[in-house]
């Protein structure tokens, strides 16, 4: 079996990419929220210290996003040496899937 | 889409609801909102929109950078697939 | 372009406000918990207090709900007063969608 | 449809599991449950449905309230499209 | 009307059950790492303690649901003692769907 | 499918990173992160991965266990809706 990807699964692979991040981007609106937005609410506007702290928490986030997805790529290549198989090349078996 | 666009609203909508209720709202010895809760609200809502604005455009920016970067190194790159895979995660070289 | 919409987009907007409806009630159903059931099982029934407390935050919960709706839509109109155009109308330019 | 029904059925069965075994289950020192801890589950889980009917009826009613005020003033209304949409949100004369 | 399903139906069944199975998996997910998983990342292991408290975590979260199922059941049946008609068989009316 | 399988890798991806950056990331001084927080992003997502395996051989256990179970007692059960709806949930003999 190739290893290569026709252009249906290339775009369900762009489709997929695009929900992924849509999901990212929630998550890491919610964690920036509750690490630098205090729950006073005298006022409208963001101060000084939280805007620099969302600033700041946007780069951390998505700085923590790269260096986890090379890390796991990098276990899910130690543990599959081989990329022969189909099998081998399930992600799931990383991280653990129950299927 | 235009759908899709007025479910995003929607969607931010609902979540503004809960958060500024979750912060705002302690007391239930009435049944309607006192006027500190009401404040509480008006704050907690304007300053939610001010928070979204101010994440998106971070987020903007750094992908626009990202994809600048990846230019760059487009064809030096490999192309396996689970390599692929990888890229395509933190790819930021289609526009969306 | 015209303002108006077609049946089409109608029907889907009120499919949109059924689901956003049920994500509504969910949310809630998890909030109106969290503020008013005493974590406590010694006992199957609700208590006199917790029904009282729910039955307002209810009613609380739906009027936040309104207010927040009103105030969105105040921002929006104060951010675009021009209607003309496409994007004027693109309500995630007031909640900051990344897209 | 029926499908949606079991559906709602289902998940809300997932949501009265997560929160009871979340509230009722402390010690991991057996395998399987203490009597304390069944109990507790039992009760939770027949509160947890008690809750759901209040709040169910709760909203009922706020919604058919609203309803009645709509019809009101249906006719009153503006119908330029973001006032619309916002209506919608609203909107009660939608039996849902 | 016959309380007997038809294939599509059973289809749908199935398949809502997956949906349903991987709904409890992640909840069960969520649930054991905050009960067994310490939040210090000084090692990349799981430590004894973790690891068992993790295996007793699977096997009640498990119990629980079963227990909960035969519980909603029997509450379901108690509450509409005739089977007979199309709504008695709706069990939203226990858990309080809104709809 | 092998779409479904990539969903998966990802959303417990995202997952991992929203846990591991909520239990790393402290201190909002700097915009690039400091050594402590990379060793424990480090640490806490091979842990996290480690946990996710174990999970999941246990899941895998506790389904096999049962659908043995049923499989004895497949003939004996009522078929009757409501009560087949409850065995379908705590059903294994479908192999997912």
């Amino acid at each position: 079996m190739s290893n290569e990807l026709n252009s249906n699964q290339l775009q369900a692979a762009g489709e997929l990419e695009i929900e992924m991040m849509q999901d990212l981007y929630k998550r890491m609106t919610t964690a920036c929220h509750k690490k630098c937005v205090i729950p006073r609410y005298k006022d409208s506007e963001l101060t000084k210290g939280e805007s620099v702290c969302i600033d700041r928490c946007v780069a951390k986030y998505m700085d923590v996003h790269d260096r986890i997805g090379k890390h796991l790529t990098t276990m899910t290549l130690q543990q599959q040496p081989s990329l022969q198989t189909q099998q081998a090349n399930d992600p799931s078996r990383v991280v653990g899937s129950y299927k | 889409s235009q759908e899709q666009i007025f479910r995003e609203f929607l969607e931010t909508y609902n979540r503004i609801v809960e958060e500024c209720f979750h912060r705002c709202i302690y007391t239930f010895n009435y049944r309607y909102l006192v006027d500190d809760e009401i404040d509480c609200i008006t704050h907690c809502t304007s300053k939610y929109v001010n928070y979204n604005q101010r994440m998106a455009m971070n987020f903007a920016d750094i992908q626009a950078k990202k994809m600048m970067d990846m230019h760059e190194q487009a064809e030096a790159q490999s192309q396996q697939p689970l390599q692929m895979m990888n890229n395509q995660i933190n790819d930021n070289s289609k526009p969306f």
